[in-house]
């Protein structure tokens, strides 16, 4: 997400503007990751997410933006931002995007190491718990 | 039907995606899944655990046991990374 | 809060950077809010807020900014902003840094009306239902 | 004792601080309270409902009953509205 779209969203005239940014970690000597997804569908279930957040709550606006390819350590991954009136729409919804964004948007991580190597990291049980917790 | 791989299932497999005949008494994707580990040894290799399997067909996530219809793409990936 | 406060926090190593802002919205006929506080207190009140937010969970940094005085509408009032390395402690942190500023820290508002008129915000007992939710 | 008020308590007195002898059995934020209401129509009326007041300790926020010492400075003010 750029600074623009932030903006846009703290401009609607909410009272409540959470955002969430993911940024790659140098976890034991990660370089870079690289992120493959599923063009078409990743769009399509964006928007879903977005659709089942603004049912759930009352919103005035959000946005997630996901990168794909190689992203170096210390760059976000992924940004999303949701304006509310009030500020438990916006923090509960910002929470149930990433939520749900980690167990259900198709993309894939790959971790670039310093030595060359690369490894795709495995899915962790504690993102199904917390993504459920939202059923 | 046509189907797509992602991620370490690409890899294994060889091929981001290929059109296959599958056979006439192919009602679910798991069946296919079955039906596809026998038609090389990656297939086999990739997807032989179907619990680290993941499923879109015409890019909505599915389960194992949904049924197929003409015409449709399956995705065949590992859960999902992103975020 | 500056962008440069944020990115510093975004810069930290961690994987997750949690933001909440509140805006000064255009409710019926304001126009601004004019914030009145404690001098002194309110340092130590948002010191002590961080200081409680690292004490219970694992953080990597925080910030809390509060405007005073005159604020018009559309402006952020305050931002909040929690580094954290895993996302459930940044929004977890966050919300409860909002929750908590909104019934201690030593902030009194005053709506400013289109026609004048000026008039104390009353306190809501959903902010302290909100609060004591972290007790 | 210093004594400071803010917002509507600040704005119904009249006055940001003042300094008062208090009574020698005064000993607690309440006491306080309620012998201020009697030092002017302003403090009577402004300090007239306990509920809807908040108070400080040397910038620490208790309660009512809470025991004074010498050389404190007690805040007055009707419950917080940031953020």
């Amino acid at each position: 997400m750029t600074e623009a779209e932030l903006s846009a969203l703290a401009g609607i005239g909410g009272g409540a503007l959470s955002s969430f940014t993911g940024i790659v970690r140098d976890d034991g000597g990660v370089t870079a990751i690289e992120l493959e997804h599923y063009p078409g569908m990743t769009e399509a279930c964006l928007s879903r997410l977005i659709e089942a957040a603004t049912a759930r709550w009352s919103l005035l606006g959000a946005v997630v933006t996901h990168r794909v390819g190689i992203v170096p350590v210390g760059d976000p991954v992924v940004v999303i931002g949701v304006a509310s009136l009030h500020r438990a729409e916006a923090l509960e919804a910002t929470a149930f995007l990433i939520d749900r964004l980690k167990t259900e948007a198709p993309f894939w991580k790959r971790e670039h190491y310093v030595d060359g190597t690369v490894k795709w990291v495995e899915a962790k049980s504690t993102d199904d718990t917390r993504s459920e917790r939202w059923a | 039907m046509k189907l797509v791989y992602f991620a370490s299932v690409r890899e294994a497999i060889g091929l981001s995606s290929e059109d296959r005949d599958v056979p006439h008494d192919t009602r679910t994707v798991g069946d296919v899944v079955v039906w596809l580990r026998g038609q090389s040894a990656e297939h086999g290799h990739a997807l032989n655990d179907l619990s680290r399997l993941r499923f879109a067909l015409d890019q909505n996530m599915v389960t194992a046991d949904a049924l197929l219809a003409d015409g449709q793409e399956l995705a065949i990936f590992p859960p999902v990374t992103g975020g």
